[in-house]
């Protein structure tokens, strides 16, 4: 009775081996965590570069696979073979076998195909540069540094598990891994009314939306029998039928049902009305913490509701029950209204930190716009290369602006000013960054928007175009009052004398420059790389 | 109106049955479902917040175990709520240290008066 | 052998330099003092990658035939496909070994020249940038990639150029006047500063690159408009400004096809040559555009050497060595005759300069004539093999001078030194191995390819004659011109007694950090190392076999090859050789032989007569500079022709007043007259009157206005106030609001879905 | 129907169901702390109903062992203070506005759950056939009835990922947790 266990034991431990980056971020995990209880308090630092360490061996390992993947195919795998002559030995071959375009792994509970491997890489490269920024911020210097760290590498796992994830439960759990611990990354400044603030409104947020999400995911559940997203036995399958044999007033309640389980993913993006917490949270956490947040939760949200929107109403079935275009519908309206609503709410802000959690709300608006697009793949993909080139922006932008709140004590726009001059190339390279947010040539913000605008005035949501315009405009006007303030106002006071800003700073934000413009002028393989990610899902 | 006519027939599907009827659990959960939300918005208290929070998961655990007896007995809604009541715990965890911290340094748990990042 | 390793040394090579250039650049502060070990070590790297690449690339077979090139897709445009990559064969190898090999003598020469300089760490960045820039020229395995790596090369030669940005000009230059050194002769010295001197050659190669570009352009358009109208040629629209594409299209006739402004064949392919070559006149600094380089001098010594006068300005030689098979017979003889003018014209310049770096910067500009009249008289492989040796010994000759100029206190006037010979014995010998390689003395490299230009560019005057023997005569001129300004050069600076007592006695030998790579310099000025007939028989370089079964195949006989090429010529060998070798195969083994003798006989005039100058040149200098046994002042006064030439040739034939007091007050003219255009017109009678009837017309509408507009705008105010007020409600900062909210709207949500029927 | 389970069952639901309404309703924050826990035993009393006895020792465990214990010691911590102070009128709107939201939700579940009645029905229907009386059942029944094997191999085969995840989550929470209320040893 109990040889199927064993035989799912053995292959769940052969499973193991296709999981390494994710083991390998486990491991920096634990083995910072023990250092940091055994290292005397100076010396915690070196638990980040731990971290850092694993975090980089596994990005390395997921491209390494990536690659494996997509170029390959295939694997070798050994076979015997008998020859007809018996006088001649049996020899073992290999072979090369083609590879499942997305293996199912541990019972299906996640894929293993490049579209999970890309958003590894994006997660696992935010998180490597907010351990960066989080090593040189000032906030974060005391004797329990330490902590940060190891949350950040925990809350990348989560991340990691969420961008691959086909199983309800692993959804769940991997979502409030990235939750849990980010309430504590957020409430990380205990001394601080405006962290603490901060922390519990962001558990109680967080906590409602993920008790909405796995109420309708328990009826989903109910309905299906099955927790497996994917599969012939998986949830989408047996939707389908459902969704087949279903009357009219049945196709609301199915979609209801639907849209349950997608408020937890909207409320882990952002996006309007579940972006309550955001502005909040990102005002009071530790800046580090804010820009980890705007990225990589972000984009691990992003990974699993495309991979569940594409599960339920998948690509080219232009229109499924009539389904697709009322759901397309709704993901425009949301997109108009996250984007609407963080950029007029943005326009009054006088603190940096909480216009740039404004505009990253508006930035999600116009990345489910380019998901609104499910015809082809096209608009996803656009999101998708979005997505990488927003990554390098914002958390550039939230870099400098860590940079600069170390010497000047404060994000608000008045304690800012003239900061140019104390630190010319991190306050330039914060005006790229945010002339790159604005959406302007030659950088490949630009073309991340162009990607997505051409795609829906291809399909004639001219709407969309116009709203995606007319809120590039309105963002212009605050991101350039932020590049006013530090590149052309005079600074307030006499500047303090405060250690020097660290290099790292310097060559991470050149670094991203330079990630941008390499992306603008040299954006057709990584869109082609964005498109072809995609594939397995379809 | 049109969109309640399924109501009567539920009614009667209801009630009928005890414990055997999935119905049952499921307007159970329900009915916690919306005292929990009940709770979440009208308690200023955190502690009490987090009550309500308490109360949605195990709405929805009730859900996942009712399912997982009437489907033929797949225990994957049992591990479900298994993880659910983990993750609760978790979660607690973590709430609490918060509602501490913030205690701490407001002296109060009253988050109606924990407001000071706004617009 | 594959590709790939190629390409990752390739990319090896050109990207070193620029991550040093970054680490210096954004961590510099780190670097402050290692950051000559971090340059000197990228670049020493670099070079032992070059070295590798150059070895296999030698050996790849038919090097010259079959380059190595890997593209990637750059931008894709529909149909074309514009690409970047890397093209790899003996020239762009054998070029990124002299760049990068110099660049590390240099680079180690300079801890010595600029120790103690507050942007100590700025000149390493910059000549790492540099460096990048030219590897990428090199490297690049397409004419649009070329262009860009043009442009960076133009800056890192703006950067360096200005490097001491901060100094006057020389007519306010204290320490100058105290000296009263005589600079260059003809260049006004209010415009004669760092400063100015970087914005010249910006703009005067801005003038080259005009050309350059609109040649790019012909080609692209020929390329793409060929590739869509047949489908034969279709194949060009995936890089269609790829070198090998380029090539192959010029061969295939695709020009014959396309017509633009009624031109079409050759003489649209002869435009498009001139065109394209515009940008190397800019860049090698050809006649006219050939102003800049002298200024360009204010720089430091040390990049002078490496930037203008070993690698960049050899940058249009290489670039014209690139587009050599896209070149017809009308745009080689251009290349040719241009290359002659500048030649005789700089050479000219050279010998009345007092300023010891402004006869090697003539020097510099008449040698890179030398290599066009190579290029463009069928001499190709002289041409590039001049590159090579020119390379090699005006880098070491600027680093004499500059320890010469060290050892003076940075005093660069030849009139005050003298006698410095015995004072530094070893810049003496470094740079009598220079002078002796440069005007060509037998035995020394300079003989070798100079002695092949002349011979080459006389071979096709014999057979073409009239014109032709333009440039041919041009450079014979020059190579006793040579002489005469060069051996003037060395008696007047290490020669004779010292002119000036304290600047002779305080001058002394510089560090073994300098002459170390003086040293290994002079030591490839010794011909053997270029000369074929030595190197030729012992055969061990596996370039020559290569040689050897090429011409096999095409029939010809290989003792006779072999005699007659160096191994530099062998791997050298033109794109076009082998199909003209195979042309005169076809018209017959008469065919070859009289092509082998017309050689022979040039060769024979050629090498006489450069022998003969040489010896008069040097000869004339002994007699003025080191003998002092006639009196030059006293000469010229005497003779009225000598006079007005000396006159002519001391304000370099008018060439900078004509672009200063002729050029620049005519820009300034159209300027002031369109700027008036702008002012009258425009401004005052457009925008004023418009202004004026816009206000009449306000009039009238300001009483509409304060009874309707106003009230509007009011109305919308209060509007926008109250939806900032609902937004600001909406975001009270309670948590419990929020949950409401958020809740309240899912419930909406689901209620809608289940009501929508 | 065994008449005694089926009252047995409405007790529960009864008990289940006031107490939770007490945790909204309570004026006092420890006496909704108390609700809860009764609310949570009766859940607990569910999931036996559900044949979920491992379940059920865990809520037991975890809930009311546990969770309420935190919370418990959280009110006592902090709440000095009761919550009954502030305007009455504030206390209004805020009880209204979350009854009507929690009404609109309710209304929607249901709504849900009468569309999607047949299709659940036909999903579900596995008791309603095979095991009519659930009172009296042995723990051989319990056996035949789980063919397959029990929750613990369950967790250790198909669900071993999310076992790991889990254990790691649990971690990750324990030190973000301590973190948070540890006092800084330093400043």
């Amino acid at each position: 009775m109990l040889d199927g266990f064993y035989k799912l034991l053995d292959q769940n431990v052969r499973h193991l081996l296709l999981i390494v980056p994710e083991l390998l971020v486990m491991a920096g995990f634990l083995l910072g965590l023990i250092f940091d209880c055994i290292a005397p308090e100076e010396r915690r630092k070196s638990t980040a570069y731990i971290c850092l360490l694993f975090l980089v061996a596994a990005m390395w390992v997921n491209v390494m696979d990536w690659n494996g993947i997509a170029r390959e195919q295939t694997v070798l795998k050994m076979v015997k073979e008998v020859p007809k002559d018996p006088h001649r030995p049996i020899v073992y071959r290999s072979v090369p076998v083609q590879v499942m375009r997305s293996d199912a792994l541990f019972t299906g509970m996640i894929a293993r195909d490049t579209f999970a491997m890309y958003f590894k890489f994006v997660v696992l490269l935010g998180t490597a540069v907010s351990l960066l920024m989080a090593l040189n911020a000032r906030e974060l210097a005391g004797p329990n540094r330490g902590e940060f760290y190891l949350l950040l590498t925990a809350t990348c796992l989560g991340a990691m598990f969420l961008s691959s994830a086909t199983n309800l439960l692993m959804i769940y759990l991997s979502l409030e891994t990235l939750s849990i611990v980010s309430y504590a990354m957020a409430g990380y400044l205990r001394q601080d009314r405006k962290s603490a603030e901060a922390g519990i409104k962001y558990a109680i947020y967080g906590a409602m939306a993920s008790g909405i999400m796995i109420f309708g995911m328990s009826y989903l559940y109910g309905l299906t029998g099955s927790l497996d997203l994917t599969g012939p036995s998986g949830i989408a399958a047996k939707w389908f039928e459902l969704r087949h044999a279903a009357t009219p007033s049945m196709q609301g309640a199915y979609l209801a049902v639907l849209a349950m389980v997608f408020c937890g993913l909207l409320y882990k993006i952002a996006a309007a009305p579940f972006h309550y917490w955001s502005p909040d949270v990102y005002e009071g956490a530790p800046t580090t913490a804010t820009g980890f947040f705007s990225v990589v939760p972000k984009a691990a949200g992003f990974a699993v509701l495309v991979r569940v929107l594409i599960d339920f109403f998948p690509l080219g079935s232009t229109s499924h029950f009539g389904g697709l275009t009322r759901m397309e519908t709704t993901i425009a309206a949301i997109a108009v209204l996250t984007m609407t609503v963080g950029n007029l709410a943005a326009l009054a802000q006088s603190n940096a930190k909480r216009m740039l959690a404004y505009s990253s709300i508006a930035h999600a608006g116009y990345m489910l716009a380019g998901l609104s697009a499910l015809d082809d793949g096209l608009g996803p993909a656009a999101t998708l290369y979005y997505l990488l080139v927003y990554l390098f922006m914002n958390l550039g932008a939230f870099l400098v602006l860590v940079a600069l709140e170390n010497f000047r004590g404060s994000c608000d726009l008045k304690d800012l000013r003239g900061a140019v001059r104390r630190e010319p190339l991190l306050g330039v390279t914060l005006v790229i960054f945010l002339f790159s947010l604005t959406g302007l040539p030659p950088l490949a913000g630009f073309t991340g928007k162009y990607l997505i605008m051409v795609k829906l005035a291809e399909r004639g949501s001219w709407f969309l175009v116009l709203f995606i315009g007319l809120n590039s405009v309105i963002s212009l006007y605050y991101y350039m009052r932020l590049a006013k303030a530090i590149a052309i106002d005079p600074p307030e006071a006499a500047a303090t004398p405060s250690e020097p800003t660290p290099s790292v700073f310097n060559f991470l934000a050149a670094g991203q420059v330079a990630a941008l413009v390499l992306l603008f002028v040299y954006f057709e393989p990584v869109y082609n790389i964005c498109k072809g990610v995609l594939e397995p899902l379809k | 109106m049109d969109a309640f006519a399924n109501l009567p027939v539920l009614a009667d599907s209801l009630l009928g049955g005890g414990p055997d009827n999935l119905f049952n659990y499921l307007l159970l959960a329900g009915i916690l479902f919306a005292l929990g939300v009940f709770a979440m918005i009208s308690r200023r208290n955190a502690v009490g917040i987090l009550m309500g929070v308490e109360l949605i998961l195990n709405a929805s655990g009730i859900n996942f175990v009712a399912f997982s007896r009437f489907n033929g007995h797949h225990l994957e809604g049992q591990v479900f709520a298994l993880f659910i009541i983990v993750l609760a715990a978790a979660e607690a965890a973590v709430a609490l240290a918060l509602v501490l911290a913030v205690f701490q340094t407001h002296r109060s748990i009253e988050l109606d008066q924990v407001d000071e990042m706004k617009l | 052998m594959d590709t790939a390793l190629f390409v990752w040394l390739s990319a090896s090579i050109l990207l070193l330099p620029l991550v040093a250039f970054a680490i210096l650049l954004f961590c510099g502060k780190k670097f402050e003092r290692g950051a000559d070990y971090l340059a000197i070590g990228v670049m020493g790297t670099a070079f032992i990658l070059s070295v590798a690449l150059f070895a296999k690339a030698a050996v790849w077979p038919a090097t010259s035939d079959r380059p190595i090139v890997a593209n990637l897709t750059w931008i894709n445009l529909g149909n074309i496909k514009l690409t970047m990559g890397f093209l790899v064969d003996s020239l762009s190898s054998f070029m990124c070994m002299i760049v990068t090999g110099l660049a590390t003598l240099v680079l180690i020469y300079s801890m010595f020249y600029l120790h103690g300089d507050t942007l100590y760490r700025r000149y390493f960045g910059f000549m790492c940038f540099f460096c990048f820039s030219m590897l990428g020229i090199v490297l690049s395995s397409s004419l649009l990639m070329t262009f860009v790596f043009w442009e960076l090369v133009g800056l890192g030669s703006y950067f360096l150029i200005g490097f001491w940005f901060y100094k006057p000009p020389v007519s306010k230059d204290h320490h100058y006047q105290e000296l009263k050194a005589r600079y260059a002769t003809g260049i006004d010295e209010r415009f004669l500063s760092p400063a100015y001197a970087q914005r010249k050659a910006f703009v005067m190669n801005r003038i080259g690159d005009f050309g350059f570009v609109s040649g790019i352009m012909i080609f692209a358009y020929v390329m793409c408009k060929a590739a869509f109208s047949d489908p034969s040629f279709a194949q060009y629209a995936k890089g269609p400004l790829d070198y090998t594409n380029l090539y192959a299209a010029t061969q295939a006739g695709v020009f014959n096809h396309i017509t633009i402004w009624g031109l079409d064949g050759t003489a649209l392919l002869t435009l498009a040559g001139i065109l394209t070559f515009m940008g190397a006149m800019g860049k090698s600094a050809q006649f006219p555009l050939h102003t800049w380089l002298p200024d360009a001098m204010q720089g430091p010594t040390t990049g002078s050497s490496i930037i203008h006068a070993a690698t960049m300005v050899a940058a249009g030689v290489y670039m014209t060595a690139r587009i050599h098979p896209l070149l017809t017979e009308g745009s080689l003889f251009f290349v040719a005759v241009i290359g002659g003018v500048t030649a005789f014209l700089a050479a000219t310049m050279a010998m009345v300069q007092w300023d010891i770096k402004a006869v090697l910067a003539y020097s510099t500009i008449s040698q890179l004539g030398y290599m066009m009249i190579g290029l463009g008289a069928g001499a190709y492989t002289a041409g590039v093999a001049h590159l090579f040796t020119h390379a090699i010994f005006k880098c070491m000759l600027f680093l004499c001078a500059g320890s010469v100029i060290h050892a003076c206190h940075h005093l660069q006037d030849m009139n005050r030194m003298g006698g410095l010979r015995r004072k530094m014995p070893l810049t003496f010998v470094a740079t009598l191995a220079g002078v002796l390689a440069i005007i060509g003395c037998p035995f020394f490299s300079g003989f070798y390819s100079k002695d092949a230009i002349l011979a080459g560019s006389c071979a096709k005057a014999l057979e073409i004659g009239g014109l032709h023997w333009l440039p041919y005569l041009l450079g014979q001129a020059t190579a006793a011109l040579t002489a005469f300004y060069m051996c003037r050069l060395l008696f007047w600076t290490f020669f004779g007694k010292p002119r000036d007592k304290q600047v002779y006695d305080h001058a002394h030998e510089s560090p073994p950090v300098a002459t170390v790579p003086l040293m290994i310099l002079a030591l490839f000025c010794f011909g053997f190392w270029w000369s074929g007939t030595i190197v030729a028989h012992s055969g061990y370089l596996p370039g020559l076999t290569v040689q050897a079964e090429g011409v096999e195949a095409h029939g010809v006989e290989v003792e006779t090859v072999r005699t007659t090429t160096g191994w530099v010529d062998a791997l050298m060998v033109s794109p076009t050789h082998a199909a003209h070798l195979n042309e005169a195969r076809i018209e017959g083994a008469d065919a070859v032989r009289l092509h082998e003798e017309r050689h022979e006989k040039a060769h024979t005039i050629a090498t006489v007569l450069s022998l003969l100058g040489m010896l008069a040149g040097a000869g004339i200098a002994w007699l003025l500079y080191g003998a002092k046994s006639v009196d030059a002042n006293e000469l010229v006064a005497g003779n009225g022709l000598l006079a007005l030439l000396w006159e002519l040739v001391s304000q370099l034939w008018y060439f900078d007043r004509l672009y200063q007091d002729g050029i620049v007050p005519l820009f300034r003219a159209v300027n002031r007259v369109l700027y008036l255009f702008d002012f009258m017109v425009l401004d005052q009678i457009l925008v004023d009157g418009w202004a004026y009837f816009i206000m009449a017309v306000s009039q009238v509408g300001r009483a509409f206005d304060n009874w309707v507009v106003d009230k509007c705008v009011d109305l919308f105010g209060t509007v926008t106030a109250l939806c900032g007020q609902l937004t600001r409600s909406l975001q009270a900062g309670k948590i419990q609001y929020y949950a409401c909210v958020t809740f309240g709207a899912v419930a909406l949500v689901l209620l809608m879905l289940l009501m929508m029927q | 129907m065994s008449p005694t389970a089926d009252i047995l069952f409405w007790m529960v639901m009864a008990v289940t169901i006031a107490s939770a309404a007490l945790v909204v309703v309570a004026k006092k924050i420890l006496h909704a702390a108390f609700a809860l826990s009764i609310c949570f035993l009766g859940v607990a009393a569910i999931y036996v109903f559900l044949h979920a006895d491992f379940i059920a020792a865990v809520q037991l465990i975890v809930y009311v062992g546990g969770i309420i214990v935190l919370i418990m010691f959280a009110v006592m911590f902090s709440s000095h203070t009761q919550e009954a102070g502030g305007e009455g009128g504030r206390k209004v709107l805020a009880l209204g506005a979350g009854a009507a939201t929690a009404a609109m939700l309710f209304t929607a579940i249901m709504l849900i759950i009468s569309r999607l009645q047949q299709p659940l029905h036909e999903a579900n229907a596995f008791a309603t056939q095979a095991y009519q009386h659930t009172a009296g059942i042995t723990g051989q029944d319990l056996a035949a009835e789980t063919p397959r094997l029990g929750l613990g191999h369950i967790l250790m085969g198909e669900y071993m990922l999310p076992f790991e995840v889990a254990s790691i989550l649990v971690l990750a929470a324990l030190v973000g947790a301590v973190v948070i209320v540890r006092k800084e040893t330093r400043g």
